[in-house]
Protein backbone atom coordinates (compact mmCIF):
# COMPACT_ATOMS: atom_id res chain seq x y z
CA UNK A 1 0.00 0.00 0.00
CA UNK A 2 1.24 3.79 -0.29
CA UNK A 3 -0.56 6.75 0.40
CA UNK A 4 -0.82 8.02 -3.04
CA UNK A 5 -3.05 4.85 -4.01
CA UNK A 6 -4.77 5.26 -0.76
CA UNK A 7 -6.38 8.29 -1.32
CA UNK A 8 -7.22 6.93 -4.89
CA UNK A 9 -9.35 4.21 -3.13
CA UNK A 10 -10.90 6.38 -0.61
CA UNK A 11 -11.89 9.23 -3.45
CA UNK A 12 -13.47 5.93 -5.09
CA UNK A 13 -15.49 4.59 -2.83
CA UNK A 14 -16.56 7.54 -1.32
CA UNK A 15 -18.45 8.85 -4.11
CA UNK A 16 -18.91 12.62 -2.74
CA UNK A 17 -16.27 14.84 -2.06
CA UNK A 18 -13.91 14.46 0.61
CA UNK A 19 -12.04 17.29 2.67
CA UNK A 20 -8.10 17.23 3.28
CA UNK A 21 -8.88 16.46 6.58
CA UNK A 22 -11.07 13.21 5.99
CA UNK A 23 -7.89 12.16 3.41
CA UNK A 24 -5.33 12.77 6.33
CA UNK A 25 -8.03 10.93 8.89
CA UNK A 26 -7.23 7.93 6.24
CA UNK A 27 -3.66 7.95 5.22
CA UNK A 28 -2.21 9.84 8.06
CA UNK A 29 -0.78 12.86 9.34
CA UNK A 30 2.58 12.15 7.80
CA UNK A 31 1.58 12.32 4.12
CA UNK A 32 1.89 15.66 2.24
CA UNK A 33 -2.00 15.14 1.18
CA UNK A 34 -2.11 18.23 -1.05
CA UNK A 35 0.84 16.94 -3.16
CA UNK A 36 -0.80 13.37 -3.23
CA UNK A 37 -3.98 15.12 -4.29
CA UNK A 38 -2.07 17.20 -7.04
CA UNK A 39 -0.14 14.19 -8.48
CA UNK A 40 -3.96 12.67 -8.80
CA UNK A 41 -5.35 15.54 -10.21
CA UNK A 42 -2.39 15.90 -13.24
CA UNK A 43 -2.57 11.65 -13.54
CA UNK A 44 -6.13 11.64 -14.36
CA UNK A 45 -6.55 14.59 -16.15
CA UNK A 46 -4.08 12.55 -18.98
CA UNK A 47 -5.88 9.62 -19.47
CA UNK A 48 -9.32 8.47 -19.56
CA UNK A 49 -12.87 9.31 -18.81
CA UNK A 50 -12.55 9.99 -14.52
CA UNK A 51 -11.18 12.92 -13.23
CA UNK A 52 -9.79 14.06 -9.89
CA UNK A 53 -11.04 17.77 -8.87
CA UNK A 54 -10.05 19.50 -6.18
CA UNK A 55 -12.06 22.73 -4.96
CA UNK A 56 -11.16 24.71 -2.02
CA UNK A 57 -10.77 21.96 0.81
CA UNK A 58 -12.92 19.54 -1.15
CA UNK A 59 -11.44 16.66 -3.31
CA UNK A 60 -13.94 14.30 -5.56
CA UNK A 61 -13.50 11.61 -8.19
CA UNK A 62 -16.61 12.18 -11.14
CA UNK A 63 -16.74 11.17 -14.66
CA UNK A 64 -15.33 13.64 -17.44
CA UNK A 65 -18.05 16.06 -18.01
CA UNK A 66 -17.19 15.53 -21.75
CA UNK A 67 -18.46 11.57 -20.54
CA UNK A 68 -21.16 12.83 -18.34
CA UNK A 69 -24.45 12.55 -20.76
CA UNK A 70 -23.28 9.00 -22.40
CA UNK A 71 -23.32 7.83 -18.83
CA UNK A 72 -25.94 9.09 -17.09
CA UNK A 73 -28.41 6.92 -17.67
CA UNK A 74 -26.36 4.46 -16.01
CA UNK A 75 -25.58 5.74 -12.72
CA UNK A 76 -27.88 5.51 -10.05
CA UNK A 77 -30.03 8.74 -10.08
CA UNK A 78 -29.83 10.15 -6.98
CA UNK A 79 -32.49 12.61 -7.48
CA UNK A 80 -35.95 11.90 -9.28
CA UNK A 81 -36.90 13.89 -11.97
CA UNK A 82 -39.82 15.50 -10.02
CA UNK A 83 -38.01 16.32 -6.83
CA UNK A 84 -35.00 17.50 -9.49
CA UNK A 85 -37.75 20.06 -10.86
CA UNK A 86 -38.90 21.29 -7.51
CA UNK A 87 -35.02 21.90 -7.09
CA UNK A 88 -34.92 23.76 -10.09
CA UNK A 89 -37.68 25.74 -9.18
CA UNK A 90 -36.50 26.80 -5.91
CA UNK A 91 -33.08 27.63 -7.37
CA UNK A 92 -34.45 30.01 -9.78
CA UNK A 93 -37.00 31.73 -7.48
CA UNK A 94 -35.21 31.77 -4.23
CA UNK A 95 -35.52 32.64 -1.34
CA UNK A 96 -39.34 31.23 -1.58
CA UNK A 97 -41.72 29.95 0.44
CA UNK A 98 -42.75 26.54 0.90
CA UNK A 99 -46.19 27.33 -0.30
CA UNK A 100 -45.27 29.19 -3.06
CA UNK A 101 -43.39 26.10 -4.27
CA UNK A 102 -46.32 24.25 -3.45
CA UNK A 103 -48.45 25.93 -5.33
CA UNK A 104 -45.86 25.91 -8.46
CA UNK A 105 -45.31 22.43 -8.09
CA UNK A 106 -48.33 20.55 -6.44
CA UNK A 107 -48.69 19.31 -3.15
CA UNK A 108 -46.20 16.64 -3.83
CA UNK A 109 -43.42 19.19 -3.08
CA UNK A 110 -43.90 18.60 0.30
CA UNK A 111 -42.13 15.93 -0.11
CA UNK A 112 -39.82 16.76 -2.18
CA UNK A 113 -39.00 20.19 -0.18
CA UNK A 114 -37.95 16.99 3.08
CA UNK A 115 -35.93 15.16 0.60
CA UNK A 116 -34.21 18.24 -0.82
CA UNK A 117 -33.83 19.30 2.74
CA UNK A 118 -32.37 15.65 4.04
CA UNK A 119 -30.33 15.58 1.23
CA UNK A 120 -28.75 19.24 2.67
CA UNK A 121 -29.42 20.65 -1.08
CA UNK A 122 -31.90 23.16 0.39
CA UNK A 123 -32.52 24.81 3.88
CA UNK A 124 -35.47 25.62 5.26
CA UNK A 125 -35.82 28.39 7.85
CA UNK A 126 -39.36 29.36 9.50
CA UNK A 127 -41.82 31.90 8.26
CA UNK A 128 -44.84 32.53 9.19
CA UNK A 129 -46.77 29.70 8.91
CA UNK A 130 -45.00 28.22 6.43
CA UNK A 131 -40.96 27.61 5.49
CA UNK A 132 -38.81 30.02 3.41
CA UNK A 133 -36.28 27.96 1.43
CA UNK A 134 -33.13 28.40 -0.26
CA UNK A 135 -29.93 26.64 -2.07
CA UNK A 136 -27.42 25.55 0.16
CA UNK A 137 -22.97 25.54 -0.44
CA UNK A 138 -24.01 21.70 -1.23
CA UNK A 139 -26.01 22.58 -3.95
CA UNK A 140 -23.37 24.44 -5.50
CA UNK A 141 -20.68 21.93 -5.54
CA UNK A 142 -23.59 19.22 -6.38
CA UNK A 143 -24.47 21.33 -9.85
CA UNK A 144 -21.05 23.11 -10.63
CA UNK A 145 -22.18 26.15 -10.01
CA UNK A 146 -18.88 28.59 -9.29
CA UNK A 147 -20.16 30.86 -6.88
CA UNK A 148 -21.89 30.97 -4.33
CA UNK A 149 -23.98 34.15 -4.17
CA UNK A 150 -27.95 33.56 -4.76
CA UNK A 151 -27.99 36.42 -7.25
CA UNK A 152 -25.21 35.18 -9.44
CA UNK A 153 -26.57 31.24 -9.22
CA UNK A 154 -30.34 32.95 -10.62
CA UNK A 155 -28.43 34.82 -13.20
CA UNK A 156 -26.59 31.83 -14.15
CA UNK A 157 -30.01 29.63 -14.89
CA UNK A 158 -31.66 32.75 -16.25
CA UNK A 159 -28.46 32.52 -19.22
CA UNK A 160 -28.69 28.95 -19.23
CA UNK A 161 -32.79 29.25 -19.80
CA UNK A 162 -32.00 31.65 -23.42
CA UNK B 1 -76.93 -4.06 32.18
CA UNK B 2 -79.23 -2.05 30.08
CA UNK B 3 -78.93 -1.34 26.49
CA UNK B 4 -77.94 2.53 27.38
CA UNK B 5 -74.88 1.21 29.51
CA UNK B 6 -73.49 -1.38 27.16
CA UNK B 7 -73.72 1.11 24.31
CA UNK B 8 -71.54 3.28 26.54
CA UNK B 9 -69.46 0.40 27.51
CA UNK B 10 -68.73 -0.32 23.54
CA UNK B 11 -68.45 3.49 22.94
CA UNK B 12 -65.75 4.12 25.60
CA UNK B 13 -63.73 1.17 24.21
CA UNK B 14 -63.98 2.43 21.01
CA UNK B 15 -63.22 5.64 21.92
CA UNK B 16 -60.38 4.41 24.40
CA UNK B 17 -58.36 2.69 21.59
CA UNK B 18 -59.10 5.53 18.96
CA UNK B 19 -57.34 7.68 21.60
CA UNK B 20 -54.34 5.56 22.04
CA UNK B 21 -53.87 5.48 18.41
CA UNK B 22 -54.26 9.29 17.89
CA UNK B 23 -51.99 9.47 21.50
CA UNK B 24 -49.24 7.47 19.13
CA UNK B 25 -49.67 10.01 16.03
CA UNK B 26 -49.27 13.00 18.29
CA UNK B 27 -46.22 11.94 20.09
CA UNK B 28 -44.76 10.86 16.86
CA UNK B 29 -45.93 14.14 15.26
CA UNK B 30 -44.54 16.36 18.24
CA UNK B 31 -41.45 14.75 18.14
CA UNK B 32 -40.83 15.75 14.29
CA UNK B 33 -40.71 11.69 13.42
CA UNK B 34 -43.58 11.87 11.69
CA UNK B 35 -44.59 14.80 8.77
CA UNK B 36 -48.04 15.79 9.37
CA UNK B 37 -48.02 15.10 5.49
CA UNK B 38 -47.62 11.84 6.07
CA UNK B 39 -50.49 11.10 7.58
CA UNK B 40 -54.08 12.26 6.06
CA UNK B 41 -54.62 14.63 9.07
CA UNK B 42 -58.20 15.76 7.39
CA UNK B 43 -59.04 12.35 7.89
CA UNK B 44 -57.93 11.54 11.35
CA UNK B 45 -59.33 14.56 12.40
CA UNK B 46 -62.72 14.01 10.87
CA UNK B 47 -62.89 10.61 11.89
CA UNK B 48 -61.76 11.99 15.63
CA UNK B 49 -64.38 14.63 15.75
CA UNK B 50 -66.86 12.39 14.95
CA UNK B 51 -66.28 10.22 17.80
CA UNK B 52 -66.35 13.15 20.23
CA UNK B 53 -69.72 13.85 18.76
CA UNK B 54 -70.44 10.30 20.39
CA UNK B 55 -68.66 10.93 23.46
CA UNK B 56 -70.86 13.26 25.72
CA UNK B 57 -71.57 11.15 28.52
CA UNK B 58 -67.96 10.19 28.92
CA UNK B 59 -66.16 10.34 31.66
CA UNK B 60 -64.40 13.58 32.29
CA UNK B 61 -60.98 12.42 32.29
CA UNK B 62 -61.49 10.80 29.08
CA UNK B 63 -63.07 14.12 27.36
CA UNK B 64 -59.73 16.22 28.84
CA UNK B 65 -58.08 13.82 26.96
CA UNK B 66 -59.87 14.08 23.35
CA UNK B 67 -60.60 17.49 23.90
CA UNK B 68 -56.48 17.98 24.14
CA UNK B 69 -55.99 15.35 21.07
CA UNK B 70 -59.28 17.08 19.07
CA UNK B 71 -57.55 20.59 19.42
CA UNK B 72 -54.17 19.75 18.15
CA UNK B 73 -55.42 17.87 15.46
CA UNK B 74 -57.68 20.59 14.69
CA UNK B 75 -54.65 22.53 14.66
CA UNK B 76 -52.54 20.41 12.57
CA UNK B 77 -55.41 20.17 10.19
CA UNK B 78 -56.18 24.07 9.43
CA UNK B 79 -52.62 24.41 8.70
CA UNK B 80 -52.63 21.39 6.51
CA UNK B 81 -55.41 23.11 5.49
CA UNK B 82 -53.87 26.51 4.98
CA UNK B 83 -50.71 25.34 3.03
CA UNK B 84 -52.50 22.85 0.95
CA UNK B 85 -52.64 24.15 -2.45
CA UNK B 86 -54.91 23.33 -5.43
CA UNK B 87 -53.81 19.83 -7.04
CA UNK B 88 -50.81 20.14 -9.11
CA UNK B 89 -49.99 16.86 -10.50
CA UNK B 90 -46.20 15.83 -11.61
CA UNK B 91 -47.41 13.52 -13.88
CA UNK B 92 -49.66 16.09 -16.40
CA UNK B 93 -47.30 19.29 -15.52
CA UNK B 94 -48.68 22.56 -16.37
CA UNK B 95 -47.68 24.24 -19.41
CA UNK B 96 -44.51 24.57 -20.32
CA UNK B 97 -43.17 27.47 -18.50
CA UNK B 98 -39.58 29.06 -17.60
CA UNK B 99 -39.53 26.97 -14.72
CA UNK B 100 -39.92 23.78 -16.73
CA UNK B 101 -37.70 24.55 -19.31
CA UNK B 102 -34.75 25.77 -17.02
CA UNK B 103 -35.19 22.39 -15.37
CA UNK B 104 -32.62 20.84 -18.35
CA UNK B 105 -29.94 24.30 -16.50
CA UNK B 106 -29.22 21.41 -13.74
CA UNK B 107 -27.36 18.82 -14.53
CA UNK B 108 -26.05 16.94 -11.58
CA UNK B 109 -22.20 15.79 -11.80
CA UNK B 110 -22.23 12.03 -12.51
CA UNK B 111 -20.46 10.14 -9.88
CA UNK B 112 -20.31 6.98 -8.23
CA UNK B 113 -23.06 5.84 -5.62
CA UNK B 114 -22.17 2.53 -4.71
CA UNK B 115 -22.75 1.76 -1.31
CA UNK B 116 -21.11 -1.00 0.41
CA UNK B 117 -22.70 -3.91 3.10
CA UNK B 118 -22.91 -3.63 6.57
CA UNK B 119 -20.40 -5.99 7.97
CA UNK B 120 -21.24 -8.58 10.79
CA UNK B 121 -19.31 -6.82 13.24
CA UNK B 122 -20.67 -3.76 12.75
CA UNK B 123 -24.42 -5.17 13.46
CA UNK B 124 -22.81 -6.13 16.98
CA UNK B 125 -21.54 -3.38 17.80
CA UNK B 126 -24.54 -0.95 17.10
CA UNK B 127 -26.64 -4.02 19.37
CA UNK B 128 -24.16 -3.19 22.07
CA UNK B 129 -24.74 0.41 21.67
CA UNK B 130 -28.55 -0.27 21.55
CA UNK B 131 -28.09 -2.11 24.36
CA UNK B 132 -26.22 0.09 26.26
CA UNK B 133 -28.56 2.47 26.08
CA UNK B 134 -31.27 0.49 27.06
CA UNK B 135 -29.72 0.26 30.44
CA UNK B 136 -29.66 4.04 30.71
CA UNK B 137 -33.18 5.11 29.81
CA UNK B 138 -34.22 2.08 32.07
CA UNK B 139 -32.32 3.51 34.83
CA UNK B 140 -33.41 6.73 34.30
CA UNK B 141 -37.01 5.27 34.31
CA UNK B 142 -36.59 3.68 37.62
CA UNK B 143 -35.11 6.56 39.59
CA UNK B 144 -38.25 8.65 37.83
CA UNK B 145 -40.41 6.30 39.75
CA UNK B 146 -38.67 6.50 43.10
CA UNK B 147 -38.72 10.00 42.80
CA UNK B 148 -42.52 9.68 42.79
CA UNK B 149 -43.94 9.51 38.86
CA UNK B 150 -46.53 11.80 38.47
CA UNK B 151 -49.58 11.06 36.54
CA UNK B 152 -50.66 14.52 34.74
CA UNK B 153 -54.42 12.94 33.53
CA UNK B 154 -54.81 11.80 37.47
CA UNK B 155 -54.26 14.91 38.54
CA UNK B 156 -56.55 16.87 36.56
CA UNK B 157 -59.57 14.67 37.73
CA UNK B 158 -59.04 14.06 40.96
CA UNK B 159 -58.00 17.64 42.41
CA UNK B 160 -60.49 20.53 42.78
CA UNK B 161 -60.77 22.43 38.95
CA UNK B 162 -62.30 25.55 40.53
CA UNK B 163 -59.59 26.07 42.83
CA UNK B 164 -57.08 26.00 40.36
CA UNK B 165 -59.18 28.03 37.71
CA UNK B 166 -59.17 30.71 40.77
CA UNK B 167 -55.63 30.34 41.30
CA UNK B 168 -54.93 30.65 37.66
CA UNK B 169 -57.46 33.72 37.46
CA UNK B 170 -55.92 35.87 39.70
CA UNK B 171 -51.91 35.36 38.45
CA UNK B 172 -53.47 36.29 34.95
CA UNK B 173 -54.96 39.30 36.46
CA UNK B 174 -51.95 40.10 38.13
CA UNK B 175 -50.13 39.72 34.04
CA UNK B 176 -52.55 42.11 32.32
CA UNK B 177 -51.95 45.24 34.12
CA UNK B 178 -50.39 46.77 31.87
CA UNK B 179 -50.21 44.01 29.07
CA UNK B 180 -52.41 43.18 26.44
CA UNK B 181 -50.86 39.48 26.50
CA UNK B 182 -49.22 37.08 28.60
CA UNK B 183 -47.52 33.95 27.36
CA UNK B 184 -48.09 30.49 29.11
CA UNK B 185 -44.30 30.32 28.87
CA UNK B 186 -44.42 33.03 31.69
CA UNK B 187 -46.86 31.16 33.78
CA UNK B 188 -44.81 28.33 34.38
CA UNK B 189 -41.77 29.13 36.55
CA UNK B 190 -40.70 24.77 37.16
CA UNK B 191 -42.06 23.33 33.59
CA UNK B 192 -42.79 19.78 35.28
CA UNK B 193 -45.78 18.20 33.70
CA UNK B 194 -47.44 18.99 36.67
CA UNK B 195 -47.55 22.17 37.03
CA UNK B 196 -48.36 22.88 32.93
CA UNK B 197 -51.61 20.67 33.39
CA UNK B 198 -52.93 22.28 36.28
CA UNK B 199 -52.23 25.66 34.34
CA UNK B 200 -53.20 24.92 30.85
CA UNK B 201 -56.76 22.85 31.91
CA UNK B 202 -57.95 26.28 34.08
CA UNK B 203 -56.71 28.25 30.85
CA UNK B 204 -59.30 26.02 28.73
CA UNK B 205 -62.16 26.56 31.75
CA UNK B 206 -61.39 30.42 31.72
CA UNK B 207 -61.40 30.26 27.29
CA UNK B 208 -64.63 28.35 27.55
CA UNK B 209 -66.09 31.13 29.72
CA UNK B 210 -64.62 33.54 27.55
CA UNK B 211 -62.64 34.99 29.65
CA UNK B 212 -59.81 34.88 27.75
CA UNK B 213 -58.45 33.97 24.21
CA UNK B 214 -55.96 31.49 23.21
CA UNK B 215 -54.13 31.64 20.28
CA UNK B 216 -51.02 29.02 19.43
CA UNK B 217 -49.33 30.72 16.85
CA UNK B 218 -47.25 27.72 15.50
CA UNK B 219 -48.10 23.88 16.42
CA UNK B 220 -46.74 23.00 19.87
CA UNK B 221 -45.65 26.34 19.69
CA UNK B 222 -46.11 28.84 22.75
CA UNK B 223 -49.33 29.72 23.26
CA UNK B 224 -50.72 33.60 23.72
CA UNK B 225 -53.21 34.34 26.16
CA UNK B 226 -55.23 37.66 25.47
CA UNK B 227 -57.37 39.02 28.18
CA UNK B 228 -60.99 39.63 27.06
CA UNK B 229 -63.22 39.79 30.38
CA UNK B 230 -61.33 38.63 33.33
CA UNK C 1 -14.97 10.77 -26.50
CA UNK C 2 -13.51 7.22 -27.27
CA UNK C 3 -15.09 3.66 -26.52
CA UNK C 4 -12.88 2.35 -24.09
CA UNK C 5 -13.13 5.82 -21.81
CA UNK C 6 -16.95 5.13 -22.41
CA UNK C 7 -16.77 1.79 -21.03
CA UNK C 8 -14.35 3.17 -18.09
CA UNK C 9 -17.18 5.80 -17.24
CA UNK C 10 -19.86 3.47 -17.63
CA UNK C 11 -17.85 1.16 -15.28
CA UNK C 12 -16.87 3.85 -12.66
CA UNK C 13 -20.58 5.49 -12.32
CA UNK C 14 -22.50 1.92 -12.33
CA UNK C 15 -20.92 1.26 -8.81
CA UNK C 16 -21.86 -2.43 -9.68
CA UNK C 17 -21.32 -5.37 -11.92
CA UNK C 18 -22.32 -4.34 -15.85
CA UNK C 19 -22.81 -7.09 -18.09
CA UNK C 20 -20.88 -7.22 -21.69
CA UNK C 21 -24.63 -6.67 -23.12
CA UNK C 22 -25.46 -3.50 -20.91
CA UNK C 23 -21.79 -2.25 -22.01
CA UNK C 24 -22.82 -2.85 -25.92
CA UNK C 25 -25.65 -1.21 -25.35
CA UNK C 26 -23.71 2.00 -23.75
CA UNK C 27 -21.26 1.97 -26.68
CA UNK C 28 -22.88 0.95 -29.57
CA UNK C 29 -23.21 -2.72 -31.77
CA UNK C 30 -20.01 -2.22 -33.86
CA UNK C 31 -17.30 -1.61 -30.87
CA UNK C 32 -15.20 -5.17 -29.67
CA UNK C 33 -16.58 -4.47 -26.01
CA UNK C 34 -14.64 -8.27 -25.23
CA UNK C 35 -11.74 -6.59 -26.64
CA UNK C 36 -11.94 -3.00 -24.74
CA UNK C 37 -12.49 -4.64 -21.18
CA UNK C 38 -9.69 -7.06 -21.33
CA UNK C 39 -7.52 -3.65 -22.47
CA UNK C 40 -9.04 -1.71 -19.00
CA UNK C 41 -8.32 -4.89 -16.97
CA UNK C 42 -4.30 -4.75 -17.91
CA UNK C 43 -4.47 -1.11 -17.56
CA UNK C 44 -5.59 -0.97 -14.07
CA UNK C 45 -3.81 -4.20 -13.13
CA UNK C 46 -0.44 -1.75 -13.33
CA UNK C 47 -1.55 0.72 -11.66
CA UNK C 48 -3.61 2.67 -8.00
CA UNK C 49 -5.37 1.31 -5.98
CA UNK C 50 -8.30 0.60 -8.49
CA UNK C 51 -8.98 -2.43 -10.53
CA UNK C 52 -11.41 -3.65 -13.35
CA UNK C 53 -12.21 -7.40 -13.07
CA UNK C 54 -14.09 -9.60 -15.29
CA UNK C 55 -16.21 -12.64 -14.70
CA UNK C 56 -18.07 -14.77 -17.20
CA UNK C 57 -20.31 -12.05 -18.29
CA UNK C 58 -20.23 -9.69 -15.53
CA UNK C 59 -17.55 -6.78 -15.42
CA UNK C 60 -16.72 -5.02 -12.51
CA UNK C 61 -14.76 -1.86 -11.53
CA UNK C 62 -13.52 -1.74 -7.43
CA UNK C 63 -10.71 -1.38 -4.95
CA UNK C 64 -8.16 -4.08 -4.93
CA UNK C 65 -8.82 -5.97 -1.88
CA UNK C 66 -5.28 -4.90 -0.60
CA UNK C 67 -6.94 -1.17 0.07
CA UNK C 68 -10.72 -2.24 1.11
CA UNK C 69 -10.45 -2.87 4.39
CA UNK C 70 -8.55 0.88 4.67
CA UNK C 71 -11.49 2.52 2.92
CA UNK C 72 -14.01 0.81 4.03
CA UNK C 73 -15.14 3.52 6.80
CA UNK C 74 -15.61 6.19 4.02
CA UNK C 75 -17.58 3.93 2.14
CA UNK C 76 -21.37 5.01 2.14
CA UNK C 77 -23.09 1.85 3.94
CA UNK C 78 -26.52 0.83 2.81
CA UNK C 79 -27.82 0.81 6.43
CA UNK C 80 -28.01 3.86 8.32
CA UNK C 81 -26.88 3.34 11.58
CA UNK C 82 -29.84 4.12 13.49
CA UNK C 83 -31.68 1.24 11.09
CA UNK C 84 -28.81 -0.72 11.34
CA UNK C 85 -29.26 -0.32 15.57
CA UNK C 86 -33.13 -1.64 15.18
CA UNK C 87 -32.03 -4.67 12.63
CA UNK C 88 -29.40 -5.20 15.55
CA UNK C 89 -32.38 -5.61 18.50
CA UNK C 90 -34.26 -7.06 16.36
CA UNK C 91 -32.09 -9.77 15.36
CA UNK C 92 -30.79 -10.43 19.29
CA UNK C 93 -34.20 -10.61 20.02
CA UNK C 94 -36.36 -12.02 18.10
CA UNK C 95 -39.13 -13.34 17.63
CA UNK C 96 -39.51 -9.32 18.87
CA UNK C 97 -43.38 -7.48 19.18
CA UNK C 98 -42.67 -4.11 17.05
CA UNK C 99 -44.13 -2.42 20.30
CA UNK C 100 -40.95 -3.69 22.26
CA UNK C 101 -38.96 -3.00 20.15
CA UNK C 102 -40.19 1.34 19.52
CA UNK C 103 -39.92 0.61 24.03
CA UNK C 104 -36.15 -0.45 23.52
CA UNK C 105 -35.13 1.87 20.15
CA UNK C 106 -37.88 5.31 20.98
CA UNK C 107 -40.50 5.82 18.32
CA UNK C 108 -38.38 5.65 15.40
CA UNK C 109 -38.09 2.64 15.26
CA UNK C 110 -41.87 2.43 13.68
CA UNK C 111 -39.89 4.10 10.57
CA UNK C 112 -37.17 1.59 10.88
CA UNK C 113 -39.05 -1.30 10.67
CA UNK C 114 -40.52 -0.54 7.64
CA UNK C 115 -37.49 0.07 6.17
CA UNK C 116 -35.65 -2.89 7.23
CA UNK C 117 -39.63 -4.95 5.87
CA UNK C 118 -39.02 -2.92 2.41
CA UNK C 119 -35.26 -4.57 2.51
CA UNK C 120 -36.95 -7.50 3.34
CA UNK C 121 -34.33 -8.14 5.84
CA UNK C 122 -37.09 -8.38 8.27
CA UNK C 123 -40.77 -10.43 7.96
CA UNK C 124 -43.52 -8.61 10.00
CA UNK C 125 -46.88 -10.32 11.32
CA UNK C 126 -49.91 -8.94 12.89
CA UNK C 127 -50.07 -9.92 16.91
CA UNK C 128 -52.25 -8.48 18.32
CA UNK C 129 -52.50 -4.71 18.37
CA UNK C 130 -49.01 -5.15 17.23
CA UNK C 131 -46.89 -6.77 14.62
CA UNK C 132 -44.07 -9.60 15.41
CA UNK C 133 -41.00 -9.24 14.15
CA UNK C 134 -38.57 -11.96 12.90
CA UNK C 135 -35.41 -11.94 10.51
CA UNK C 136 -35.43 -13.37 7.27
CA UNK C 137 -33.31 -15.67 4.69
CA UNK C 138 -32.41 -12.03 3.28
CA UNK C 139 -30.65 -11.18 6.52
CA UNK C 140 -29.05 -14.07 6.48
CA UNK C 141 -27.56 -14.39 3.42
CA UNK C 142 -26.45 -10.57 4.23
CA UNK C 143 -24.36 -10.73 7.24
CA UNK C 144 -23.11 -14.36 5.73
CA UNK C 145 -24.70 -16.41 8.19
CA UNK C 146 -24.55 -20.18 8.07
CA UNK C 147 -28.22 -20.92 9.46
CA UNK C 148 -31.48 -20.33 9.29
CA UNK C 149 -32.43 -21.08 12.32
CA UNK C 150 -33.35 -18.12 14.48
CA UNK C 151 -31.80 -20.16 17.68
CA UNK C 152 -29.04 -20.89 16.38
CA UNK C 153 -28.81 -16.94 14.79
CA UNK C 154 -29.33 -15.38 18.24
CA UNK C 155 -26.75 -17.77 19.68
CA UNK C 156 -24.48 -16.57 17.32
CA UNK C 157 -24.88 -13.17 17.95
CA UNK C 158 -24.56 -13.70 21.85
CA UNK C 159 -21.09 -15.24 21.21
CA UNK C 160 -19.71 -12.74 19.36
CA UNK C 161 -20.84 -9.63 21.50
CA UNK C 162 -19.04 -11.82 24.30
Amino acid sequence: MNDRDLVEAALFVAGRPLTLGELESIVGPDADIEELVASLVADYQQRGAIEVVQTGDDVVMQVKASYADAVRAIAQRDLETPVLRTLAVIAYHQPITQSKVAEIRGNKAYGHVHELEARKLIVTAPHGRTRMLRTTKAFVEYFGFETENLEEIKERIELLLR
Amino acid sequence: MTNEESDVTSVNEAASYDERSIDILVSLAKKGEIDPWDIDIVDVTDKFLAHIARLEKLDLRISSRTLLFASILLRMKSDALEAAEPDGDDETPPEEDDLHVCFPALKPKVRRHAKRRVTLSELIEELKKATKRKERSDARRMMHQREGGFDALSVAHTEDIEKQVARVHEELKRRFEGHDHVLFSELITHPTAEAIVQTYIPLLFMANRRQIQLEQRELFGDILIKCKDL
